[in-house]
C-alpha cells in the first residue's frame, strides 16, 4: 500500500507537515481558522535533532499491534486501503494503543479529549496533506518498498 | 563604536490576524529575524537581521508574512542617495571592501530590451513547433573551415565537440560557492537536459563524477582541485581568466565555506580563504595562454574541447581573437551585469563592458579574421529569458550560460547575500542544516522544467521566424531590430533600428 | 546594410541528357505556363551550350546604367583580360519591355600576366574581378560570367524577356528559367533571375529565413553580397561549396538542405557520421525556410526543395530529356506524356546531368 | 470444516478473525454464557461510572457475527465438553460437533475465604453483569451520597471500581494486603505516586491489612480488618484475582496446570483443541516461565494466533508478557514486563529511573543484557511503545542507553541503520 515515508536527509524540521496536518483534519480546511478557532491534534510526530529531523505517522502496519490491542475495537485496519484508523466514537482514551506501536506513532489528543491522534492518510485530495506540501519532498507518498530493495 | 549607524534595510511586517505562531518562520531564518515570545504568546521580528531573502514569506502556512523596504527616507539628495549613505556608514564601521552577491543590479542599460526580433508574415511562412520538428542541436569544439574526405568518402574526424540538446548551459560555479545539493541538483539536470553544467574553480566533487558527460570542469588562477583525475572527468575543459561580476580579480572563497568536503575537493586546509590570484601566474601574454591551452590538451590527450572564458572588457574583440588564434575551441565571454556568489560591490558595477555588445563585437571581429565558423563562441551575464538566448544567437553566440536564472530556479531570490555563507534556501551555504534545504531532485526538476520551458519558447521564436534549425538563427542579425538607440550603438550591435 | 529583397517565383528547366542543343522555344512555352506565378517585375533565362565557337573564353554579360560605366568596366576588363569580341546583345523591341539598360557581352581571357602575379586560379581571378566590378563601379554589374553559356534576364514577364532577348535563336543543351513576384519593385534588371557566378546558374523560388546567418557565413569566406537576394548568396554558397572546397556534390545537398536530426539519427552508422558531421561543420549553410532552386552548371543541373517542402517542385524524364518545374503543367506544356514524372520529397535533390558528363562537379 | 469457539470475548473474537483470515467458508460457532454481543471487558468500570453506555461498550459492529458468517449461542452454557467424540453439549441439550475447538472461557474471580463473602450486597467485578448489577445499586436515587464502599484488592481491577465508585459520589475505601497499589505492575515509588493521586480525588487505603469479615445480616454493614478497624461497608467489592476458568476440562484429559497448558502455536495437550486467553497458561517471554498473562491484548493476540492455526496456518505467539496501560483520574500509566527484579538478582539489572514529583510524572526502565525488560511510564506515557517495542525485540540498546530517558527518546536516539531498516519499509 502507499504510505508516507521521510527522508531525513531532506527533513529541514520547519514542522509544515503538522500545519497542514491540522489543517486537513479541520472542519474548515482553513489554515488561519484550522489552528486559531479549532483544536486540533497534529498526526505527525517530528523528531528533530541537531541538523537531523524526520516526521513521523502511523506505519499502516500490516498487522497491526495497536489493532489488536485495541480493547474497544476504535482501532480497525480497513480491508480495502490498508488504512489503520479509529473511531474517535469508541476511543475511551486507554492508550494501550500508545503502550504497543513500536513507532510511537500514536498521539494523545492535545485537547484533553479522551481520544488519540493518529495518521489516517487523508488522501481523499490524492495524497495526504503532510507529503502533499512538504517544502523539501522530505515526505513522500509512495508505495511500500518490498523487503530487499 | 556603541552606535552603529547602520539601519535595517527591510521590515517585516506580520498579519497577527494570520499569524498561527506555528514558528515555522522562526526555524526558517538562519538569520534570527524571528523569535517566540512565550510571555507574549507572539511571534516577533528583528527588522535588523531581514535580508528579504523570502524564504519566510514563502513557507509561511498562513500568508501572514510580508517584507518591504525599509522606510528610510533620507533629505532627498541625487548624488547622496540612501544606498551611498548607507555604504560608507558600513565602510566607516567596517573599514574593509564592500561586499555583496549576484549580479550587478545598478540600472545600466540592458540591450536585450532594446532589441526586437522578426517573425514571418505570408512571404514565407512561420512554422509550428507543435506540429513540425523544430531542431535546437548545438555542437561546441573547434570545427575545420572546410570539410575534407578520406578517399573512401568518410568525413576526415572532427576536434572533440560537445553535443548540446539545446542551446543553453550551466555556467560556472564552484562547489564551496554552492552546496553540494545545488552541484548535484545542476548536474543532474544537464545531464537529463542533454546539455552541460560547469564545475566552477572549486574542483569536482567525488558524487559528481558520474556527471562526466554533461560537465564542463574549469581551472583557474587558483587551481583548485586540479588534478589528472579531475581534468579527465569533464567533457571540456574551461580556462576561466576572468569572469563578469569581477573582471581583474580572481574568487575568493571565505573560510567560513571551506568545510570538511569542500577543503578534501579542493584540496586546501580546512576553514582557510580560498583566494584565487588575480591573474593566472602563468599566463602573462596571449602565447603564455596558449601553452596552457596546448597543456590541458596534451594532458587529456586531446579529446577534449578546451574553453577559455574571459570577462567583457574594453577590447574584448581583440582578445577574444587571440583566444582563437591560441587554440581555444571555445570562447567565452561573461558580461559585466553578470554574476552569482560574491563579488566586491564597486567591481561588479563599474568594471566590464554590457554583454550584448561584447558579443557583437567579437563575432563580428572573428568573423572578419575568418575565424568564427572554427570556434565557438558562448556568452553569458544576465541571460533572463528564452528571449535573451535569441537575441544572443542571432547577435552571434553558438549558445548561452546561465547562472542567476539558473539559482532563482532552484529557489534563489536574490537577496545579494551570498558572501555570508548563510543561504536560506540552501544554495549559496556550505552550513549542513541549510544545504538540506535544497533536494537536489526538486533543484534537478526545476532546472529541467526551466530548460524545456526556454526550448519551447526558442523554438516557438524560431517558427515564427520561419526557421526550424538553430544554426540558421546564428548570427542572423536580420532578424534583430534596434529601438531607442543611437547610430553607435546600432553599428555595434550590427543590426537596423526599427521600420528600416 | 540594405534590406532583402523578397520574392515568390515559378521555375522551369529542361536538359538534354545526350547534350544535343535545342531552341529556346520550349522553355518559353513551359514558363509563360506559370504566367501567374510572376508579375511582371522579373524573367530570365540561362542557356548552356550556346557560344560553342567561343567556348574557351569567359562569356560575360552586362547591363549598363549608361556609357560612362561601360568606359570605366571596358577599360577595367582591358586591364586585366584579352578580350576577343565585345558586342551588344542583340534585342528586339517588345511592348511590355522598357527602361531597359545597356546590354553587352565580351568573351574573355585572363591576361596571363596578371594572373600569374595575383596567384590565383583562372576561376578565382574572374570571380574576383567580377566582384570587383560589381562592388566598385557604379551603374555596371556582370550578370553571367561562364564559358558557352549564357544568361538573359531583366524586368519583364519571362515570355516577354525571351522576345526582347529573342531567344528562339539561340540553342542550348540545357535551359533554366524563372519568372518573378517580387514584393517590392525594385525596378532594377540585374535584380532578376537566374543569377550566376562563373557557370553556375541559380532559378529560385523562395524565401530564405536564414538568408541572414547565410549570408555573413558566405561574406566571411570572401563573397560580397551585393544583391541582397536569397539566390546570390545561394548561388555563392554552391560555389564556395562545390569549386572552394570541393564537397562532393551529395555533400554539398546535405549541408544545404540537411537532413534532419530525427532522420540523421535513423540513418546507418558510416551515413550518419557523414551527415552529422556535415551538419556541424556546414550548420551556417543551411537553407532555411522554402525554397526550390534549379542550380544550373555546364554538366545539368540540380534541383532541390527545402528539406521540409515548403514550395513546389515537379521532375520528369523523358527520353533524352529532363524537365524540372514549379508546376507539372509547365512540363505537361511542352511534353504532355512524359516516361516518368515525380514529385521530390523535401531535402532530397535531383541531379541530372549529361550522359557524357566528365569534367567539373559531379 | 466446523470451529466452535466457546467464549465471546477478546480471545473468543481473536479466534473468529484468525479463523476467518485464513478460511472464509468454514462453519464458526461460537458460545458464550453471557448473552451479549461481544463487548470490551476492561471498560466495565467505565460502564459503571456512566462514561460509556452499552453502545460503545461493544467490541465489534452489530453485523461482526453477520458479516464473518458465525453462528452464535449467546446467553447459553457449554454443560460438558468431550474431547473424544469431538462435540459439547450445552445445557439447552444442543449437541455441537466441532472439527476445531478453541477454549476461550476466560478467568473466574478469585474469592479468597473472608468470612461473609457470601453476604448480599458483596460483589466481584469482572462481567458486564456485575456492573449491571452494580450500576443499578449505586443509581438508585437518594442513596449513593451516603453509601461507603470497601473494595478488597488494590489491583487494577480494585483501583479501576473504586475509581468507578468514587466518581458516582460512594465513599471508598481499599484494603489491601501488600504494602503498595497494583504490587504486580509498580514499584514502590510509582505506587505512592498512584496512590497519593486516587488518595487527592478521595479513596482512603488500607495498605498492609485485609478484611477479616464482611459483618451484618443478610447484608454486611461493616467490614473488620485484620488490623483491628472497621470501616462502613454498605457495599463490599472483592477483587482480589482472577483465576483461569476450568470447569469445562476438569473431567477432561486436557492438561492443566494453574490454566490450560498451551505452546506458542496454541494448541493444549489434545489435538485439534487450542486454548487462548485467560483460561490458559502461556510461556512469558521474559521470565522464561510458564504462566498466567490476563490482559486483554494478549488474549486477543492468542485467539487470533490460535484463530490462524486452526484453519491451517502456522502461526506463533511468543512476544506474551505483562504490559498495562491504565489510568485513574486522567493520571495515565503504563507499564510492561519486569518491573520489580528479585532481590537476589538485583545486581544482574541496570535501572534507569526520572522523576518530577510535581506533575506526578515517573518513568524506569529496567535492563537487563544491555536489553530492555520492563519500564514504568506514569503521566508521560507518551511513544511508550518504542520501549514495549524494544522489549519485543529484545534490541541490544548498549549505545543508546544514555538517551533513553531523555524526552526526546525516539528514532532519532537510533543509529541511521536502524531507523532506516524500521522506518523505510
Amino acid at each position: 500500500m502507499k504510505k508516507v515515508f521521510a527522508r531525513e536527509e531532506y527533513c529541514l524540521g520547519c514542522k509544515l507537515c503538522e500545519v497542514y496536518c491540522v489543517t486537513s483534519h479541520s472542519r474548515s480546511k482553513d489554515v488561519v481558522k484550522a489552528h486559531k478557532s479549532e483544536e486540533i491534534t497534529p498526526a505527525v510526530i517530528i523528531e528533530s535533532g541537531e541538523n537531523l529531523s524526520f516526521a513521523l505517522q502511523c506505519r499502516h502496519c500490516d498487522d497491526a499491534p495497536c489493532v489488536r490491542a485495541c480493547i474497544t475495537g476504535a482501532m480497525q485496519k480497513d480491508p480495502e486501503t490498508g488504512i489503520v484508523k479509529y473511531d474517535e466514537n469508541k476511543c475511551v482514551g486507554c492508550w494501550t494503543c500508545i503502550m504497543t506501536c513500536p513507532y510511537g506513532a500514536v498521539k494523545r489528543d492535545e485537547y484533553n479529549r479522551n481520544i488519540i491522534s493518529k495518521c489516517d492518510l487523508c488522501s481523499e485530495t490524492g495524497e495526504p496533506a503532510c507529503a502533499a506540501n512538504c517544502p523539501n519532498n522530505a515526505l513522500v507518498y509512495k508505495e511500500q518498498e518490498e523487503e530487499g530493495e | 563604536m556603541s552606535l552603529s549607524l547602520k539601519n535595517p534595510e527591510f521590515l517585516i511586517e506580520r498579519n497577527y490576524d494570520r499569524c498561527i505562531n506555528c514558528q515555522v518562520c522562526e526555524r526558517q531564518c538562519a538569520n534570527d529575524s524571528h523569535y517566540y515570545d512565550e510571555e507574549m504568546d507572539k511571534m516577533l521580528s528583528k527588522d535588523e537581521n531581514c535580508v528579504n531573502c523570502q524564504r519566510c514569506v514563502t513557507l509561511c502556512p498562513a500568508n501572514a508574512l510580508s517584507i518591504r523596504q525599509y522606510p528610510l527616507e533620507y533629505r532627498k539628495n541625487s548624488n547622496w542617495t540612501g544606498e551611498m549613505i548607507n555604504n560608507i556608514y558600513k565602510q566607516a564601521e567596517s573599514g574593509g571592501v564592500l561586499l555583496t552577491g549576484m549580479g550587478n543590479p545598478t540600472p545600466k542599460k540592458i540591450y536585450w530590451d532594446h532589441i526586437l526580433l522578426n517573425a514571418s508574415q505570408v512571404t514565407n511562412p512561420s512554422i509550428d513547433p507543435l506540429r513540425e520538428p523544430m531542431e535546437l542541436k548545438t555542437f561546441l569544439g573547434r570545427k575545420p573551415g572546410k570539410l575534407e574526405f578520406d578517399e573512401n568518402g568518410n568525413p576526415f574526424p572532427l576536434p572533440p565537440q560537445l553535443e548540446l540538446d539545446t542551446p543553453i548551459m550551466f555556467s560556472a560555479m564552484s562547489f564551496g560557492s554552492i552546496s553540494i545539493n545545488a552541484c548535484r541538483s545542476l548536474a543532474r539536470a544537464a545531464t537529463a537536459s542533454g546539455i552541460m553544467y560547469n564545475t566552477g574553480e572549486g574542483g569536482l566533487h567525488q558524487d559528481l563524477y558520474q556527471y562526466k558527460e554533461n560537465t564542463i570542469v574549469q581551472v583557474a588562477s587558483g587551481r583548485f582541485g586540479v588534478h589528472q583525475e579531475y581534468l579527465e572527468a569533464g567533457a571540456a575543459i574551461e580556462i576561466k581568466i576572468g569572469q563578469g561580476a569581477k573582471p581583474g580579480i580572481g574568487g575568493h572563497l571565505p573560510g567560513e565555506k571551506v568545510g570538511d568536503e569542500v577543503s578534501r575537493t579542493r584540496m586546501i586546509p580546512l576553514g582557510t580563504d580560498a583566494l584565487s590570484p588575480a591573474p593566472h601566474h602563468d599566463i602573462y601574454s596571449i602565447e603564455d595562454l596558449r601553452q596552457l591551452i596546448y597543456a590541458l590538451k596534451e594532458a587529456t590527450d586531446y579529446t577534449k574541447p578546451v574553453s577559455v572564458k574571459i570577462s567583457a572588457v574594453h577590447n574584448v574583440a581583440a582578445i577574444a581573437t587571440g583566444i582563437a588564434t591560441a587554440g581555444a575551441d571555445i570562447i567565452s565571454i561573461d558580461g559585466y551585469r553578470g554574476g552569482t556568489g560574491a563579488a566586491p560591490t564597486l567591481i561588479r558595477d563599474n568594471v566590464g563592458i554590457p554583454i550584448e555588445l561584447a558579443l557583437a563585437a567579437v563575432d563580428e571581429r572573428l568573423r572578419r579574421e575568418g575565424l568564427r565558423d572554427q570556434v565557438s563562441l558562448v556568452i553569458g551575464g544576465t541571460i533572463r529569458n528564452s528571449a535573451d538566448i535569441v537575441k544572443a544567437i542571432a547577435l552571434g553566440a553558438d549558445t548561452v550560460y546561465i547562472a542567476s536564472a539558473a539559482l532563482i530556479a532552484m529557489g534563489c531570490h536574490m537577496c545579494q547575500k551570498c558572501y555570508t555563507g548563510k543561504c536560506n534556501w540552501g544554495i549559496a551555504t556550505q552550513q549542513p542544516d541549510l544545504v538540506k534545504r535544497l533536494n537536489p531532485e526538486i533543484g534537478e526538476e526545476r532546472l529541467k522544467n526551466l530548460i524545456r520551458g526556454w526550448s519551447l519558447e526558442i523554438k516557438e521564436m524560431l517558427g515564427g521566424m520561419g526557421i526550424n534549425a538553430i544554426e540558421s538563427l546564428r548570427g542572423n542579425r536580420l532578424m534583430l531590430r534596434g529601438i531607442d538607440l543611437n547610430e553607435r550603438e546600432l553599428a555595434v550591435l550590427g543590426i537596423k533600428h526599427a521600420g528600416e | 546594410m540594405d534590406d532583402k529583397i523578397m520574392s515568390g517565383c515559378g521555375l522551369s528547366g529542361i536538359l538534354n541528357k545526350k547534350g544535343k542543343r535545342f531552341s529556346g522555344k520550349d522553355i518559353i512555352q513551359s514558363i509563360a505556363l506559370m504566367h501567374d506565378r510572376s508579375n511582371g517585375l522579373g524573367g530570365g533565362f540561362a542557356a548552356y551550350g550556346i557560344y560553342p565557337e567561343h567556348k574557351e573564353y569567359y562569356a560575360l554579360h552586362l547591363f549598363y546604367d549608361h556609357q560612362k560605366a561601360r568606359n570605366k568596366v571596358e577599360n577595367t576588363l582591358e586591364k586585366y583580360f584579352s578580350i576577343k569580341q565585345r558586342e551588344e546583345i542583340p534585342t528586339r523591341k517588345v511592348k511590355n519591355i522598357s527602361n531597359q539598360p545597356l546590354i553587352w557581352r565580351y568573351f574573355v581571357k585572363p591576361d596571363p600576366n596578371q594572373l600569374e602575379s595575383r596567384e590565383l586560379t583562372e576561376e578565382e581571378y574572374v570571380v574576383e574581378q567580377v566582384m570587383n566590378v560589381n562592388e566598385n563601379i557604379a551603374g555596371a554589374y556582370i550578370f553571367s560570367s561562364g564559358k558557352n553559356m549564357g544568361v538573359f534576364k531583366g524586368v519583364g514577364y519571362p515570355e516577354d524577356i525571351a522576345d526582347f532577348f529573342m531567344l528562339e535563336d539561340y540553342e542550348a543543351y540545357l535551359w533554366t528559367a524563372h519568372g518573378r513576384f517580387p514584393t517590392n519593385t525594385p525596378g532594377w534588371w540585374g535584380g532578376a533571375h537566374p543569377f550566376t557566378l562563373l557557370d553556375w546558374s541559380i532559378v529560385h523560388n523562395g524565401e530564405i529565413s536564414s538568408y541572414g546567418a547565410n549570408k555573413r557565413y558566405i561574406e566571411m569566406h570572401g563573397y560580397k553580397c551585393t544583391m541582397m537576394t536569397d539566390t546570390e548568396v545561394i548561388t555563392y554558397l554552391f560555389d564556395l561549396l562545390i569549386r572552394k572546397h570541393k564537397l562532393p556534390i551529395e555533400a554539398v545537398i546535405q549541408a544545404i538542405a540537411s537532413p534532419l536530426w530525427s532522420e540523421i539519427e535513423r540513418m546507418e552508422p558510416q551515413a550518419q557520421n557523414i551527415a552529422k558531421t556535415i551538419r556541424t561543420v556546414y550548420g551556417s549553410c543551411l537553407l532555411n525556410g522554402p525554397f526550390s532552386i534549379i542550380l544550373g552548371h555546364s554538366q545539368g543541373f540540380i534541383a532541390l526543395n527545402d528539406r521540409i517542402k515548403l514550395r513546389p517542385l515537379v521532375v520528369a524524364e523523358d527520353e533524352e530529356r529532363m524537365y524540372v518545374a514549379s508546376e507539372e503543367s509547365a512540363i505537361r506544356e511542352v511534353c504532355p506524356e512524359p516516361d516518368k514524372i515525380w514529385t521530390p520529397r523535401g531535402g532530397e535533390a535531383v541531379i541530372a546531368q549529361l550522359e557524357n558528363a566528365g569534367k567539373g562537379v559531379v | 470444516m466446523d470451529y466452535l469457539i466457546i467464549g465471546n470475548s477478546a480471545a473468543g473474537i481473536g479466534g473468529v478473525e484468525g479463523i476467518r483470515k485464513n478460511d472464509p467458508e468454514g462453519k464458526i460457532t461460537v458460545v458464550s454464557d453471557e448473552p451479549y454481543h461481544c463487548y470490551s471487558r476492561p471498560l466495565i468500570s467505565y460502564f459503571l461510572s456512566g462514561k460509556v453506555d452499552y453502545e460503545k461498550m461493544k467490541y465489534r459492529a452489530d453485523d461482526f457475527y453477520q458479516k464473518n458468517n458465525i453462528e452464535t449461542r449467546l446467553g447459553t452454557r457449554v454443560r460438558t465438553l468431550k474431547p473424544s467424540g469431538k462435540k459439547v453439549v450445552l445445557e439447552t441439550g444442543e449437541v455441537i460437533k466441532y472439527d476445531k475447538l478453541l477454549l476461550a472461557t476466560g478467568g473466574l474471580p478469585f474469592v479468597p475465604p473472608v468470612k461473609g463473602s457470601d453476604k448480599e450486597n458483596i460483589y466481584t467485578f469482572i462481567k458486564l453483569d456485575d456492573a449491571y448489577r452494580l450500576k443499578d445499586i449505586v443509581e438508585t436515587p437518594g442513596k449513593s451520597g451516603s453509601q461507603s464502599a470497601v473494595i478488597l484488592g488494590a489491583g487494577l481491577i480494585g483501583l479501576k471500581v473504586a475509581e468507578a465508585l468514587a466518581k458516582l459520589g460512594l465513599k471508598v475505601t481499599v484494603v489491601e494486603l501488600a504494602d503498595r497499589v497494583l504490587s504486580t505492575i509498580l514499584d514502590q515509588e510509582a505506587a505512592a505516586i498512584i496512590q497519593k493521586h486516587l488518595e487527592d480525588k478521595g479513596i482512603r487505603f488500607n495498605l498492609a491489612d485485609t478484611i477479616e469479615e464482611f459483618a451484618g445480616n443478610k447484608k454486611a454493614n461493616t467490614a473488620r480488618l485484620k488490623s483491628g478497624f472497621t470501616l462502613d461497608c454498605d457495599l463490599g467489592i472483592v477483587a482480589v484475582g482472577v483465576r483461569p476458568n476450568l470447569e469445562l476440562v476438569k473431567d477432561t484429559p486436557l492438561e492443566v496446570n494453574r490454566g490450560i497448558l498451551i505452546n506458542n502455536q496454541m494448541e493444549t495437550s489434545i489435538e485439534d483443541i487450542y486454548a487462548s486467553g485467560d483460561v490458559c497458561e502461556g510461556q512469558d517471554m521474559l521470565r522464561g516461565t510458564s504462566g498466567v498473562i490476563p490482559i486483554w491484548p494478549n488474549a486477543y493476540n492468542q485467539g487470533l494466533t490460535a484463530g490462524q492455526n486452526m484453519a491451517g496456518a502456522d502461526q506463533s505467539y511468543d512476544e506474551c508478557f505483562a504490559r498495562n496501560s491504565i489510568g485513574f483520574f486522567g493520571l495515565p500509566m503504563i507499564t510492561a514486563g519486569i518491573i520489580n527484579p528479585l532481590e537476589e538478582e538485583i545486581d544482574q539489572y541496570e535501572i534507569y529511573r526520572q522523576d518530577s514529583p510535581g506533575d506526578n510524572s515517573y518513568k524506569k526502565i529496567i535492563i537487563k543484557d544491555d536489553r530492555i525488560v520492563g519500564f514504568i511510564c506514569i503521566n508521560n506515557v507518551d511513544r511508550a511503545g518504542i520501549l514495549t517495542g524494544l522489549i519485543k525485540e529484545q534490541k541490544n540498546i548498549a549505545d543508546i542507553k544514555d538517551k533513553i530517558l531523555n524526552a526526546d527518546f525516539g528514532y532519532l536516539s537510533f543509529s541511521e541503520e536502524w531507523r532506516r531498516e524500521k522506518l523505510t519499509k
